[in-house]
């Protein structure tokens, strides 16, 4: 059921399902629980971080592979891929707002190029912070295995830590640019978490031979 | 393997410190007002207290003793280096074996512990400080040549300082209690039993 | 046979300096304009340097300059480098900085930027020798000990391993091995055969003073000031390490405080403030801290071994077979493993005996000998094997060794050598009223605690020869004993030097010891160490005493005829024995020599003395009568240096801790030279055993290198509350017949027997429960007795 | 580690309490409070720890003295522990507190140490101590739980990235004797008992009380309720001097005609924090003083602990202390 009338009568189009609305929102609360117990310590608010972050981190880990599974078998891979055309219209409306200031609006498809950058900056970052995490994870004691802190050398573990840092740091500007537009354009945050959005608003910013809602 | 490789030691640390960077850069401006609040409460009346002076007299053996001490000196060196009263041993330098014992007001203190701004006003006594005016020997220095206290000596001075100070709150103890007494002295050629019967010797004849 | 003197307690002319803090130890000297200087160590346990980078420190104000291992001569291979660009231990030393102050050199040590190359390390024999285990040194694993000494690559094979189960030690190739008898004969001959696997930890010396050293340049002469044991046998070996002749150095080590035989000869880092001083020009203070003392202090290496003892059903020992896996620490150490077999071989005279070793080199701080090297840790190990044969062939333990013990015909070491004297039966004997009351209270409960008694043995060779007296009466009618023995604390320096008293028939308050500076025309002595002092240097000042007397009647016959049989001597003067009031003062004998010259007063000389002897006469010459001689009095076969140790102690069961109740000591040190000195030394050795037995040992985390007990707190040496405050102590008191005076050296096993006692109390009051390891620590006793497993594996070495 | 010579730092001797907290308040994080020493000089020497402003407490009389008074014992932090040892009113009344700091360290140290020195003092985990940079020290791993780490002394509760164990014999005793903990900051004084003043890893790794900078521990109050009682102190240490406890006990006890009506039973070096035996407590509370309960109370205390590798020797020496507990006290 792609398409209702809301109680005012207008046609509402659906953009999010629940389940990606719901792993949206997990992946929000693991991203948000991670920079808590990572940034929080270094900045001097001790507590013990350790066991919540390494758990939400597994859980980040098992909603990656989660969302990808879906994406891969139940949904269109294409909606994320960044074609040839609209790099080129969003040269264009550099372009011309640097010569007129005028912004420039073009419809793009279920996905706007600037959600399709942060999604792909989200996924790179996250996969560095993960696969390093996991590493790390050689270190502390879990019921499978007895931390061990000699399994890489000295310099091998310092680069782990620098890259999971570096990943992070970069997790946490992407986590405040995201949300920040999020807020800005309330519209998408309203279709995040009811999961519709109005026709008008369908036909102001999306194409119809990109992509129709009810495909 | 910590400390050890510098280059690599300063990126990890330097890394912590980026981070902190950056993080706090932006919480910086947040917390401006916070900073300049807390400066403004510094009230300018209040005394605004000094770091010590540097120019102190010690009373040292009964000697006043003009010397420039600086804050973070223990009375050790001190003893050792200013006042030329080499006695005092250094055996360790942490409290743990005893060599470096003197008497602050009458009391076994170890001086590789005590700053020596923290003894201005006291009576500082050190195996120097035990002779008589013509260098007669203080008894429980006389009985430990008597009793062959000392092996190597390194320790010698320690041990006769907290014996000197059993004697004078406890002037003929058990020999247990001067067992308790000394056992803040270390001594590694282990003349613990020659040391103990020259205490005894000495509290017999005093 | 009675003396006047030797036997009779003295004040020591030092002792007052001690008692008075007025004794200056190396650290306490001052000279104008001195410096400081402070090591930089390494935090790893083995690398190579590939850059070091110390401009930073350089620029700091009050730096005066940093010395770095490229600018002080290499040492061979197996020695302990001076300074070293490729540090094989936590701690070893890479460079130095002098400034005007220790702090200023710290700030510059902290900024100086250091390139490790991390190379592979171990702190574990047994993983070094097993098949591409890892290896301490980049040039191989294994220290030879067959001359020249040099680094080998010695591996075992994995069948070796495979063979024993994971709580036997893997006997694979030895590289050191010497056996006499028929081993196999022996043991097929036994009706009871002991075969255990034991671990002695390494314990570092932990001497009170750290050795610190100071050095300055005057006119091309370097003058040292340092801590150590012995006086004139360190003149070559500094002079070697500096690369300057002998005539060129001055040393000043009037007292020591502590060496324990790792300050018995001179150590490279001496050196360091040597060269720093020559580049800076000015006097160099290196003071050296506690965590630094233990880095480059040395200590004693650590066994995992292994032995089998073959009895007869009487007690009588018949074979031993030892092998050794010598902790062996990164450089040449010391070879305790064959020390610890010589050992068997003597106390318990086996027909036949085998000993095999490894000594493998691991990534921990430099080993030397300690108190016994090799000895002590093997009375620890076997003595409570004894026990557990006594129980089994049920004899008495002290019968069971009076059995085995050796007496004047005992043989020795691998060639089976004589002895010069051995009185062990009768060390027994001293004991035995002891041992039979106490021996009635073994096992006695009393609540959670129960009583545990033991004895044990320790030996240790007590002798050399060889070396030369020198003494002189100046026209005063003074004696002075020019004597080359170090103060490292025992007093030997003067009870030695009595002897010549006794001889001359001096009153001791006219006689002067003179020692501690090379600059006093010393005579060449053997190390303080050993516990050869009191039988060595008894016979060095008996044959210069005996020269002196000669050059004494023979100037009486110059002016009064005859031959020197016709005199003799009493009260400082020579007398016409036929006539007893013709008399001569020695002092006019001395200025009689003075005038005559020639041998009489140090112009010539005996061509058999050693050159550090033959400049201390020629410095003396002319100043007074000059009695100098070599040693060449008989001696033949091993000086037996023997000691037993009875003890009584009292073991909670529930906490792990124990109390001494009662200690006797007793030594076989023939004729007692200064009785009060005997019994510091026996007390003194004995809190040193209980530290062996029950309290100290290296703990170093295997997968990083670190060490766990830098200082006192954590390597815990005894204090007076660990230890009884009545110590007993007794000698065998008969005499050595090839010592002038009967003496013979005792401070090495007086320590192994209490060690060796300690061990078996505890072992007997837990109802015969062997540990096989030394120390044992409360923890090992509350898992035995709760029946839990130990936490650290059988062969563990450097472990919790 | 191998450094020596401490960094220079400035030393301030206020006389009152004011102008201390003043001071720290003035400085930040740039403060170190100094009383006896002993935990600071083994930082600063090893150039481990530092801070260029020391502000020196032994001229505050404030902080000295013990007094009674309506709410129990008012001890100063200054007071040294030879003090404590020696005062008859603690001898009398809270012996358990004399006896504990009759066990510290040496002589001399209990001579200048200071009561609030030894409850404030720092971790003695050897890792620690020697200047790696583990998670107590701000870094990012711990050396002494690895596998092959020599954690001898480490603890049996309460791992949570670090597992040193608490090593003040009278903070055993404080947590028996339930004592208030004053803490005197910018903003006044506030009282906090002394199980809650401890605090482990899973609070604040970096810190062993709760006391934060800019704040001193002025004094500490025993209440009257456990004076008198029936006391036990038992300290299993390798030496007996200097050495800190391998595992302490400290027990208060009021018992009536042989059955302990009231207990309060702490076991010191199993864990982070003095370890409250609540469970031992829960199991001896109104049953006779015999030595079934002992055995009992024995078996309760060492329910749940997980040793390292090399510590489980605890395990069995912490049943046996407190079953002396019961039995001997």
């Amino acid at each position: 059921m792609t398409k209702k009338n809301n109680e005012l009568g207008r046609v509402m189009f659906l953009k999010h399902s629940l389940i990606d609305r719901v792993i949206h929102w997990l992946f929000a609360i693991c991203t948000f629980v991670l920079i808590i117990t990572s940034f929080f310590p270094i900045l001097g608010f001790n507590f013990s971080w350790l066991f919540i972050h390494w758990f939400s981190g597994l859980v980040l880990v098992f909603l990656v592979i989660f969302h990808s599974l879906r994406v891969i078998f139940f949904q269109q891979l294409q909606s994320m891929f960044i074609s040839k055309s609209e790099l080129i219209n969003f040269v264009k409306s550099l372009l011309l707002f640097f010569k007129s200031f005028k912004s420039f609006r073009y419809r793009s498809g279920k996905y706007s190029l600037s959600s399709k950058l942060v999604h792909h900056i989200f996924t790179l970052f996250i996969l560095i912070t993960i696969a390093t995490g996991l590493l790390m994870m050689i270190k502390i004691d879990s019921p499978f295995w007895d931390g061990n802190l000699y399994f890489f050398s000295e310099g091998l573990w310092g680069l782990i830590y620098t890259f999971h840092d570096i990943g992070a740091l970069f997790l946490l500007t992407i986590v405040i640019i995201h949300v920040y537009f999020g807020i800005v354009r309330i519209r998408l945050l309203k279709s995040m978490v009811t999961g519709w959005i109005s026709k008008d608003e369908y036909e102001k910013y999306h194409d119809e031979n990109l992509w129709k809602p009810d495909d | 393997m910590f400390e050890k490789n510098k280059i690599l030691e300063k990126n990890r640390s330097s890394r912590r410190a980026f981070i902190k960077g950056v993080i706090a850069s932006g919480t910086a401006v947040s917390s401006s007002g916070y900073i300049f609040g807390s400066l403004a409460g510094c009230s300018p009346d209040q005394s605004v207290l000094g770091s010590v002076e540097r120019l102190v007299s010690l009373n040292v053996n009964g000697q006043t003793r003009r010397v420039d001490v600086l804050p973070n000196e223990t009375l050790a060196m001190t003893l050792r280096y200013k006042l030329g009263l080499t006695g005092t041993k250094l055996g360790c330098d942490r409290g743990e074996c005893g060599a470096c014992t003197l008497l602050v007001d009458g009391v076994p203190n170890y001086s590789c512990s005590t700053l020596t701004h923290s003894v201005r006003d006291k009576q500082v006594t050190s195996i120097e400080g035990l002779q008589g005016p013509n260098g007669e020997l203080h008894p429980v220095q006389q009985a430990m040549i008597d009793e062959l206290g000392p092996q190597c000596g390194f320790c010698t001075p320690g041990q006769i300082m907290s014996a000197v100070a059993l004697l004078e709150s406890n002037p003929n103890p058990s020999r247990d209690e001067a067992r308790q007494a000394m056992s803040g002295n270390l001594c590694r050629c282990g003349a613990y039993d020659h040391y103990l019967n020259s205490v005894m010797k000495a509290a017999e004849r005093s | 046979m009675a003396y006047e003197l030797i036997g009779k307690d003295f004040i020591p002319p030092d002792i007052h300096g001690k008692v008075t803090g007025k004794a200056k130890f190396a650290e306490d000297f001052r000279l104008e304009g001195m410096v400081f200087c402070r090591l930089l160590t390494s935090s790893v346990p083995h690398a190579k340097i590939s850059n070091i980078d110390y401009s930073e420190a350089l620029a700091m104000e009050g730096v005066l300059g940093v010395l770095t291992a490229d600018e002080v001569p290499e040492q061979s291979n197996v020695v302990e480098p001076i300074l070293t660009n490729e540090p094989l231990y936590v701690g070893d030393p890479i460079l130095a900085v002098a400034a005007t102050s220790e702090a200023i050199a710290q700030n510059a040590i902290d900024s100086i930027q250091i390139n490790y190359d991390i190379l592979p390390f171990t702190v574990d024999p047994l993983e070094s020798l097993y098949p591409g285990g890892p290896d301490a040194r980049s040039d191989g694993n294994t220290m030879s000990f067959s001359r020249p000494r040099s680094i080998i690559s010695h591996k075992w094979t994995a069948r070796d391993f495979i063979s024993v189960d994971e709580n036997t030690l893997p006997m694979g190739e030895a590289t050191e091995t010497w056996s006499f008898g028929d081993i196999q004969s022996s043991f097929d001959s036994s009706d009871l055969i002991l075969d255990e696997t034991f671990v002695t930890a390494g314990n570092s010396h932990l001497c009170m003073e750290p050795r610190t050293t100071m050095a300055n340049w005057e006119n091309n002469k370097c003058f040292i000031y340092g801590s150590t044991q012995s006086q004139s046998a360190v003149m070559p070996g500094l002079a070697s390490f500096l690369g300057i002749d002998i005539e060129n150095l001055v040393y000043i080590g009037e007292f020591c405080g502590g060496g324990f035989g790792s300050k018995s000869n001179p150590y490279s880092t001496m050196a360091i403030p040597a060269f720093m001083s020559k580049k800076i020009q000015r006097p160099v203070m290196m003071r050296i801290s506690r965590a630094e003392e233990f880095y480059i202090g040395r200590a004693r290496p650590g066994f995992q071994g292994r032995v089998k003892l073959g009895f007869r059903s009487d007690g009588r020992m018949v074979a031993a077979d030892l092998f050794v896996v010598q902790e062996n620490g990164p450089y040449r150490g010391f070879d305790d493993f064959d020390a610890a077999a010589s050992a068997i071989s003597l106390l318990y005279q086996p027909e036949a005996l085998r000993m095999q070793a490894v000594p493998v080199e691991t990534n921990t701080p430099p080993r030397a000998a300690m108190r016994g090297p090799g000895e002590n840790q093997i009375a620890a190990a076997v003595e409570p094997l004894i026990d557990k044969a006594a129980k089994q062939l049920n004899i008495d333990r002290v019968e069971i060794r009076r059995i085995n013990a050796a007496d004047n015909d005992a043989k020795y070491y691998s060639d089976q050598g004589p002895v010069t004297s051995a009185y062990q039966a009768e060390c027994l004997d001293k004991g035995l009223s002891m041992w039979n009351e106490i021996k009635l209270r073994s096992g006695q409960k009393n609540g959670s605690k129960v009583r545990g008694v033991g004895v044990g043995q320790g030996f240790h060779p007590a002798g050399r020869n060889g070396y030369d007296g020198l003494i002189r009466i100046t026209p005063d009618g003074k004696l002075h004993i020019h004597s080359g023995v170090g103060n490292l604390g025992t007093y030997s320096h003067t009870s030695t030097s009595r002897v010549a008293a006794e001889v001359l028939k001096y009153n001791w308050d006219n006689c002067v010891v003179v020692r501690g500076d090379s600059r006093k025309h010393l005579a060449w002595s053997p190390t303080q160490s050993g516990s050869n002092t009191s039988f060595t240097t008894t016979r060095q000042s008996y044959v210069a005493a005996v020269d002196a007397l000669e050059k004494i009647k023979e100037i009486a016959t110059l002016d009064m005829g005859g031959s020197i049989e016709d005199y003799d001597i009493s009260g400082e003067e020579v007398f016409l024995i036929s006539d007893p009031t013709k008399r001569i003062k020695f002092s006019t004998i001395a200025q009689r020599a003075i005038e005559i010259g020639g041998k009489y007063s140090g112009y010539d000389m005996p061509d058999d003395l050693h050159p550090i002897t033959k400049s201390s006469v020629s410095g003396l010459a002319g100043t007074g009568l000059i009695g100098v001689s070599k040693d060449n009095l008989y001696r033949n076969g091993l000086v037996a240096g023997i000691a037993v140790g009875f003890i009584e102690i009292e073991l909670d069961t529930e906490t792990g801790k124990f109390e001494i109740l009662d200690y006797l000591g007793v030594s076989d040190c023939g004729t007692v030279l200064h009785p009060k000195g005997l019994s510091t030394q026996i007390s003194g050795g004995a809190v040193q055993g209980f530290g062996l037995a029950a309290f100290e040992k290296h703990i170093f985390d295997p997968q990083n290198g670190l060490p766990g007990n830098l200082g006192f707190l954590d390597h815990k040496p005894p204090t007076y509350l660990d230890v009884p405050s009545v110590m007993n102590t007794a000698a065998a008191e008969v005499e050595d017949p090839q010592n002038p005076v009967g003496a013979k050296g005792m401070g090495e096993p007086v320590q192994g027997c209490a060690a060796a006692a300690l061990v078996c109390a505890i072992s007997d009051a837990l109802g015969g429960h062997y540990f096989n390891r030394v120390p044992i620590t409360p923890d090992m006793i509350v898992n035995a007795v709760s029946g839990r497993e130990q936490s650290h594996g059988p062969l563990d070495v450097n472990t919790a | 580690m191998s450094k020596d010579m401490m960094q220079s730092f400035e030393l301030f001797q206020p006389d009152n309490l004011d102008d201390a907290i003043n001071l720290l308040d003035r400085f930040r994080g740039d403060s170190w409070v100094l009383a006896g020493g002993h935990d600071t000089f083994s930082w600063f020497k090893d150039r481990a720890k530092y801070a260029p402003n020391v502000i020196d407490l032994n001229n505050i009389d404030e902080l000295k003295g013990i007094t009674e008074t309506n709410r129990g014992l008012e001890i100063g932090a200054l007071t040294s522990l030879t003090e404590i040892v020696s005062n008859p009113i603690i001898k009398s009344n809270f012996s358990l507190l004399s006896d504990a700091a009759g066990k510290v360290a040496s002589p001399q140290i209990r001579n200048t140490g200071t009561i609030g020195g030894n409850l404030n003092q720092d971790a003695r985990c050897w890792y620690y101590r020697y200047g790696v940079d583990c998670y107590r020290a701000g870094g990012n791993s711990c050396y002494a739980d690895t596998p092959q780490g020599q954690n001898r002394e480490h603890c049996l509760w309460g791992a949570d990235r670090c597992v040193a164990v608490s090593p003040s014999d009278t903070a055993s005793a404080m947590v028996a004797l339930d004592a208030l903990m004053v803490i005197r900051g910018p903003d006044g004084e506030k009282e906090v008992p002394a199980e809650d003043f401890f605090i482990g890893p899973d609070i604040d790794i970096e810190r062993m009380t709760i006391i934060q900078s800019g704040e001193i521990l002025a004094r500490v109050i025993l209440p009257t309720d456990w004076s008198g009682a029936t006391f036990y102190f038992e300290k299993v240490s390798d030496r007996n001097t200097w050495d800190f406890s391998l595992v302490n006990v400290a027990a208060a006890m009021i018992i009536e005609n042989n059955v302990i009506k009231d207990i309060r039973i702490v076991a010191g070096a199993v864990q982070c924090t003095p370890r409250r035996l609540s469970v031992v407590e829960q199991v001896v509370k109104g049953s006779p003083k015999n030595d079934d309960t002992a055995s009992l109370a024995g078996q309760a205390a060492i329910r749940g602990a997980t040793p390292l590798n090399y510590n489980h020797f605890k395990i069995p020496l912490l049943e046996n202390l407190v079953k002396r507990a019961i039995r001997d006290a």
